[in-house]
């Protein structure tokens, strides 16, 4: 796994791409990190603004899951990209151009998968 | 009257070709003439309407319909041809070498013009009430063709509406007198029930004294009512057509395998129309396949159902109800297992069904009907099939019918016959109780020695018999399932031989035929499953597994007490009262499958509707049981299915295709070896008067429609008049 | 002086006025409150009825007890206001001030003989059902012999 | 007989046939009025002895045996053993042109007939349903010569190859369809008809139909049909008659007039039919008058008679005087009016009404003096024609009942003066747009009635508008 992943950097280093926003793994680490700190300040006020029903700890938790949900990407490019996603999210927050269901969504249990083998999609429905 | 040659050729519009002067253009054969400038070759005795369409120009029309015999009664096809002072009706004047036909002049605008405003001068204009809304010619054609204002200022006709039975509403106010449904009746369906009455403008269409339309194809004229004069009564107020979804189906109510298509709205089946299919049903469909669609709403099986400590069926889960039935199977053994299937079921679940009791060592797989296994039996698929096609009793100049009615047991074979009769002067002969078959026939008597006597060329019919250039010969599957049945059909194949040898037809040309009455019967013996459940009642099962099993061929009397039945379909009939455990399963507009219809044409359905409840498409179910029972069966796809089908029988899966089969001289050397004698009995086709067509499947025994046409027959249709809400 | 004597008066009154030390915990845990006031009646069910509009401002100054026991139901701690009978509900509410002790209501045909409790949330409860017809009409089986 | 189809200015409704036949010229061929220098100038009064029917009174015996002393049935068998070609060409050479109304050359007619046959038997069909009102020729033959039609028939069954002939007759014509019946009878007792008519070889017979009288049944293939047994409703044309009529068989529906004549043709020869009237116009008629004149008749008069003359001499004039009259409707009630200053100078015969925009139709006039309210006795025309639509296709079955309830209106006045154009309108949609002449029947009247007397109906209207303004 991580030969692998080192392949894929080496690749990337080896091939000259236009970054976005940072040259290297370093920056676009640093950017991440600057992200998650907005957010993480961000929680209490998202709270109160939007009377969520669930605790500090809950919310942050879930900042870091989304964040660690994408910790296994390396590429500097990839990273800017989502970086610039994430803030894009965050400003949404703050001028509540979200809403309340918005925000929960990040809360929603995962979807469950459709059942793949004959007998439980049979006992499923109509449409497997 | 309308047999009369010269008279029905009139009225066929065929007329101008017995003129001497076209004739002796005929010699020179095509004639060219002109569509706006346009230079088209058309044969003699063309229509005016007929080239324009060979261009693709669309001539206004109502009265006009391909099937029908030219009235040329409304009008709105006039056209202006070039230097001729009047303008002519396109539908009825043939063709005359150089003429240039005006399809968009001033005149021809303006006679149009006019003719729609006749016909809406009296027509009273309530299309948001009216159930022709949205498919009404007169509404699109008034749009295209007719002016944007009225002048009519004076009062409108009003004319009473007549009760023509439970199936069709008539609001007579809005009829234009196109005399379509008239001529429907009597040359299509052959019954002179319909027609004019009055003059002038008091002319009306009706029965002259209130009685039912009495005929098995009545719906028809439904379709072919330009305006909404005719409507169907149970479909009154419920949709309109640009709400509903529109899915090409196949019928399966009987044999033929009329195509159809399947209105449905919201989950719900709104109604059936036919689909045209000139192989099939060209464009009618009979009235259960009609409007037996209402069975689909009743009685359905939605939840598995089993039999709890007190011996009544209570709903269950899935889960429950599979893990029972597979312990039942895994609990007994080979030959303990039996499965007997019914008339509606589709190939897939067939193959299924076989391939589950095979991997349980079973081979006593039946179907419902019968059929005699003496000599070729079902070996030969020759044996079992319309070999002639139903469009092939179009070529046909005898045809011999022995112990069937097809009016009712297929009322679409029977509607080739009347118009070959018709047009093509066909000699019928009939074997059996004699009925009205809507056309004249030679009765040659009910008793099975008529055979005999003709096979030995004793019966003066069978002069007409050995003289015909191309003779049929068609057995009802009601004869086959007598004692006698093997007999029988050993004399009739002996019989269809002799007569086709003393015809000197060609090779490909076949003579025996077998009418179906059921949907899956081809498809079973097809599949080699054996037919008639005489081994069952011999040899009672352990487990029965019924597979839409609802005709009663076999009772809890006939099986040992301890034993299991399954019953799997979609209708608690006959078959789920009895059996112990109960898996909904889906009709016919509700899965994606095969039936073979009785000429052996594999066509498919489509969903148009998801089955109710928990109910699950057939061979889904019987797979499901596979896998609990431990004998997976390999596949979990419809095309998975279709591809094993291909594997049995691969004509199943050549969809419109008609495979022929050619052995009939093999299966007339083997039927020479049937060791059985014909009994005395007379042959009597179990439905013979109308009241027997209406309900003889699970389906159309629920739907309520077709019990108010049974009471409509027996009390007149006055019994079932319902209170008109417009 | 004497305003403040007055209070004392009626805490004192509304601390002993419920039975001692049990009865007033009672009242407490029950009601959320210890008022006390004139008894103006007692229905057929046991609720007893106060009022005290010298003390209290209007909306406050009447109030009800409910009984421990009502319709077969132990209603010790679940108390419900569909507890209070027709005749009583329109004196609580101040749609009169005449009580039903005094002026006992006219008997009508639509008053039940006993009072019923709102049955909302219980299974008794009103629900609304579909007057269209089913679209599928699912097959009964028939009942075993 | 004013079969209806022939009660319409002339060839229109054989139209289709005519170019079926050999092109558009044929129109003109008998429709035309140019012509070089006419021949005769003058034409009545005919002289006794050349009238055909000299019965048309009922003076003498209608029997045989008075039929006999007129001369009918004198050498049939000779002309019939003359041959088919002889006779039609008799007839061609006579002019003779079709007494129904649509004036169909009849030796042309009637050699479509003969033809190789296919097998089929061929029939001759008389059309004795009189039925067109102010038409009253054929009654007179059927009830007071009912032999020159018996006579007629075994001539033309014999040009045209005929096995038999259907004499459809009106069903109010009890008496005529009596000395009709006892007519036959007696020629059959005396071998003139059936088995070797006449002794000529020729096996011919004669049947009675009586209709039940509709008008509509007067239009051949209508007829064909209701001989047939079915509602009298015309047919589809083509296949004309000729190819496929009665049963399924050839037939010719002829009038009785046209038939009647064709044995005295024979007699006297195609020429002598000829010298009477203009050309294309040729031979003698049965003129009825009725209506506002003092002696209403019928009479047999020389074709192109002028109509001031026929009036004058034959029906003592019109009431109150030659100044008195309004209008005359020259040839049956299908045919448009002609107002008085028309009627100075017309000549009563096919082309010449045409040119005066009507027709010579059954040569029935009704005369209409001052004293006419001329909106309602066309309207009440209208109402005969609404009546007797069959309702079998949609401009005559609709528009003749719209035109009705409007002519109606017009009597009264409770109209607008434009749909005085709009009642034009709704009858040129339906002239010329039917299957059968009914419908240009019904729009003929009305046309005439609009082309000649508008100011009237616009009087009338603004009348009705002053009074209802005043009462209100």
């Amino acid at each position: 796994m991580a030969s692998s992943a080192a392949t894929r950097t080496a690749a990337g280093a080896a091939k000259v791409v236009k970054p976005i926003f940072s040259r290297d793994l370093d920056e676009a680490k640093r950017r991440v990190r600057e992200l998650y700190r907005a957010w993480y300040r961000e929680v209490p006020n998202t709270l109160a603004l939007f009377q969520l029903d669930i605790g500090h700890r809950q919310a942050k938790d879930k900042v870091r899951e989304m964040f660690d949900k994408n910790k296994h990407i390396t590429d500097p490019r990839v990273i800017d990209m989502l970086v610039i996603k994430g803030k894009m999210e965050l400003e949404e927050t703050i001028k509540v151009w979200k809403q309340k269901t918005h925000i929960m969504r990040y809360f929603h249990e995962t979807e469950n998968q459709r059942p793949a083998d004959f007998l439980s999609r049979f006992y499923q429905g109509h449409d497997p | 009257m309308l047999r009369f040659p010269a008279v029905g050729r009139a009225l066929a519009g065929l007329a101008p070709s017995h003129s001497a002067r076209v004739q002796s253009r005929a010699a020179s054969n095509m004639v060219e003439v002109f569509v706006d400038g346009k230079p088209v070759e058309v044969e003699p005795g063309t229509t005016v309407l007929q080239a324009c369409e060979k261009v693709g120009m669309q001539i206004p029309r109502f009265c006009y319909h391909e099937r029908l015999s030219v009235a040329g009664n409304c009008r709105m096809c006039l056209v202006e041809i070039e230097k001729v002072p009047k303008p002519v009706a396109a539908c009825a004047m043939p063709v005359m070498k150089g003429w240039n036909i005006l399809t968009n002049s001033e005149k021809t605008r303006k006679a149009r013009e006019g003719v729609m405003e006749f016909l809406l001068a009296n027509h009273p204009l309530d299309c948001p009430i009216c159930d022709q809304g949205g498919e009404c010619d007169l509404q699109d054609q008034s749009m295209q063709f007719g002016s944007d204002r009225s002048r009519f200022s004076e009062s409108k006709r009003a004319v009473e509406d007549k009760n023509i039975g439970p199936l069709i509403k008539t609001i007579m106010t809005r009829c234009i007198q196109c005399t379509r449904c008239v001529r429907f009746a009597s040359e299509i369906a052959g019954v002179e029930d319909l027609g004019t009455t009055g003059r002038g403008n008091n002319l009306q269409i009706g029965t002259y004294v209130e009685k039912m339309f009495m005929s098995e194809l009545s719906g028809n004229v439904i379709d072919i009512c330009p305006v909404g004069a005719l409507t169907s009564k149970p479909y009154a107020f419920t949709a309109r057509p640009w709400e509903t979804r529109k899915t090409e189906s196949i019928d399966v109510l009987d044999a033929v395998g009329s195509n159809i298509v399947v209105s449905t709205r919201g989950g719900e089946v709104m109604r059936v129309m036919p689909r045209l299919n000139e192989d099939v049903n060209e464009e009618w469909i009979s009235d259960k396949t009609r409007f037996a669609y209402d069975g689909l709403k009743r009685q359905r099986l939605t939840q598995p159902m089993v039999k709890d400590a007190s011996g009544q069926l209570t709903a269950t889960s899935w889960e429950d109800a599979l893990t029972r039935v597979a312990g039942a199977l895994q609990g007994a053994q080979g030959s303990e297992v039996a499965a007997i299937v019914g008339g509606m079921v589709d190939a897939e679940s067939l193959v299924a069904l076989k391939d589950l009791l095979n991997r349980l060592n079973s081979d006593s797989l039946c179907t419902e009907e019968l059929f005699p296994m003496d000599g070729a039996g079902t070996d030969l698929r020759s044996n079992y099939l319309l070999n002639t096609r139903i469009a092939g009793i179009e070529d046909c100049d005898v045809l011999l019918l022995v112990g069937t009615n097809p009016r009712y047991e297929a009322p679409l074979f029977n509607a080739r016959i009347r118009k070959s009769w018709l047009h093509n002067e066909l000699h019928v002969g009939l074997v059996g109780r004699q009925v009205d078959l809507s056309y004249t026939y030679d009765h040659l008597g009910e008793e099975t020695s008529v055979l005999q006597e003709l096979a030995s060329g004793t019966h003066p019919f069978w002069e007409v018999l050995s003289t015909a250039k191309r003779p049929v010969v068609v057995v009802g599957s009601s004869a086959l399932q007598r004692p006698d049945g093997g007999a029988i059909l050993a004399a009739v194949s002996a019989l269809a031989q002799k007569a086709r040898s003393s015809s000197g037809v060609e090779e490909g040309w076949k003579v025996l035929n077998v009418l179906h009455r059921v949907a899956s019967q081809v498809a079973a013996l097809d599949l080699g499953y054996k037919a008639g459940v005489e081994a069952i009642r011999s040899n009672p099962p352990k487990v029965l597994y019924l597979l839409g099993a609802d005709a009663g061929c076999i009772t809890r009397a006939d099986l040992p007490k301890d034993s299991l039945i399954i019953y799997q379909g979609h209708h608690g009939d006959v078959g789920a009262p009895m059996a112990d455990i109960v898996l909904p399963g889906a009709a016919y507009t509700e899965k994606n499958a095969t039936y073979v219809n009785t000429e052996g044409r594999s066509q498919q359905t489509r969903v148009a509707v998801t089955a109710p409840g928990a109910a699950r498409e057939d061979w889904q179910v019987i797979r499901a049981v596979s896998e609990l029972a431990g004998v997976m069966l390999p596949y979990d796809t419809v095309d998975e299915v279709r591809s094993r089908l291909a594997q049995v029988s691969p004509n199943l899966t050549r969809y419109d295709d008609v495979e022929g089969a050619n052995y009939f001289k093999q299966a007339n050397e083997l039927a020479a070896a049937v060791n059985q004698t014909l009994l005395a009995t007379p042959l009597i086709p179990p439905q013979l008067t109308a009241k027997d067509f209406y309900m003889t499947d699970s389906i159309s025994r629920s739907s309520q429609t077709m019990a108010k046409c049974v009471k409509a027959i027996t009390e007149g249709a006055a019994a079932v008049d319902e209170p008109s809400i417009c | 002086m004497a305003e403040y004597v007055n209070i004392v008066r009626r805490a004192l009154g509304q601390l002993g006025g419920h039975g001692g030390v049990r009865g007033f915990l009672v009242q407490l845990f029950r009601a959320n409150d210890v008022k006390t006031g004139a008894l103006i009646g007692v229905d057929k069910y046991g609720n007893k009825y106060y009022e005290d509009s010298k003390n209290y401002f209007f909306g406050r100054h009447r109030w009800v007890l409910y009984t421990t026991q009502m319709n077969g139901k132990n209603t010790m701690w679940e108390v419900d206001g569909s507890m209070v009978p027709a005749e009583w509900h329109r004196w609580l509410h101040c749609m009169t001030d005449d009580p039903p002790t005094t002026h006992p209501p006219v008997p009508r045909k639509f008053l039940a003989e006993t009072h019923q409790f709102n049955v909302s949330g219980t299974a008794q409860q009103y629900v609304p059902f579909s007057t269209t017809t089913k679209k599928i009409h699912e097959w009964v089986p028939p009942k075993a012999q | 007989m004013l079969s209806l189809s022939r009660a319409v200015v002339s060839g229109v409704t054989r139209a289709p046939a005519a170019i079926s036949q050999s092109g558009v010229t044929v129109i003109s061929r008998f429709n035309s009025t140019a012509q070089s220098t006419p021949k005769k100038t003058t034409f009545g009064p005919l002289a006794d002895e050349d009238r055909i029917f000299t019965n048309l009174y009922g003076r003498h015996d209608w029997r045989l045996k008075g039929a006999l002393k007129r001369g009918d049935w004198y050498k049939t068998k000779e002309i019939l053993l003359k041959g088919v070609d002889w006779i039609l060409n008799e007839v061609k050479v006579s002019g003779l042109r079709g007494r129904g109304g649509a004036g169909f050359p009849t030796g042309m007619k009637w050699s479509f007939m003969n033809k190789p046959s296919d097998g089929r038997p061929k029939y001759l069909v008389v059309n004795a349903d009189e039925g067109e009102p102010g038409t009253c020729k054929d009654r007179e033959i059927l009830r007071h010569d009912p032999h020159k039609l018996v006579e007629g028939c075994l001539v033309a069954g014999k040009a045209m190859g005929a096995r038999a002939a259907y004499i459809y007759i009106r069903g109010e014509f009890y008496n005529e369809s009596s000395n009709l019946q006892v007519a036959i009878n007696e020629a059959y007792a005396a071998g003139l008809i059936g088995r070797n008519a006449c002794g000529s070889g020729y096996d011919f017979d004669v049947f009675v139909m009586r209709g039940a009288g509709a008008y509509i049944c007067g239009e051949e293939t209508a007829l064909i049909e209701s001989l047939e047994g079915k509602q009298g409703k015309p047919r589809l044309k083509p296949p004309f008659p000729a190819d496929v009529g009665v049963f399924g068989c050839p037939t010719t529906v002829a009038n009785v007039e046209t038939v009647a004549v064709a044995p005295t043709i024979c007699r006297r020869g195609g020429s002598w039919f000829l010298g009477f009237g203009r050309e294309r116009n040729s031979g003698t008629k049965l003129f009825n008058i009725s209506g506002h004149v003092n002696t209403p008749c019928t009479v047999e008069e020389e074709m192109s008679i002028p109509l001031k003359e026929l009036i004058e001499r034959h029906a003592g004039g019109v009431r109150g005087g030659w100044d008195n009259l309004l209008a005359v409707i020259p040839g049956g009630s299908s045919t448009p009016l002609i107002p008085k200053k028309v009627c100075e100078e017309v000549l009563m015969d096919f082309d010449g009404l045409l040119q005066a925009q009507t027709g010579l139709g059954t040569a029935a006039i009704i005369v209409m003096d001052k004293s006419t309210d001329i909106i309602r006795a066309i309207a009440r025309l209208i109402e005969f024609y609404k009546h007797e639509s069959c309702g079998q296709c949609t401009p005559c079955r609709e528009g003749v009942d719209w035109m009705n309830d409007m002519m109606w209106r017009f009597v009264r006045g409770d109209a607008k003066a434009a749909e005085i154009d709009m009642i034009w309108e709704i009858s040129k949609q339906i002239e010329g747009h039917t299957i059968c002449a009914l419908g240009d029947g019904a729009a003929w009247p009305v046309q005439g009635l609009i082309r000649h007397f508008r100011p009237v109906m616009e009087t009338r209207i603004a009348e009705f508008k002053q009074t209802k303004q005043a009462t209100a």
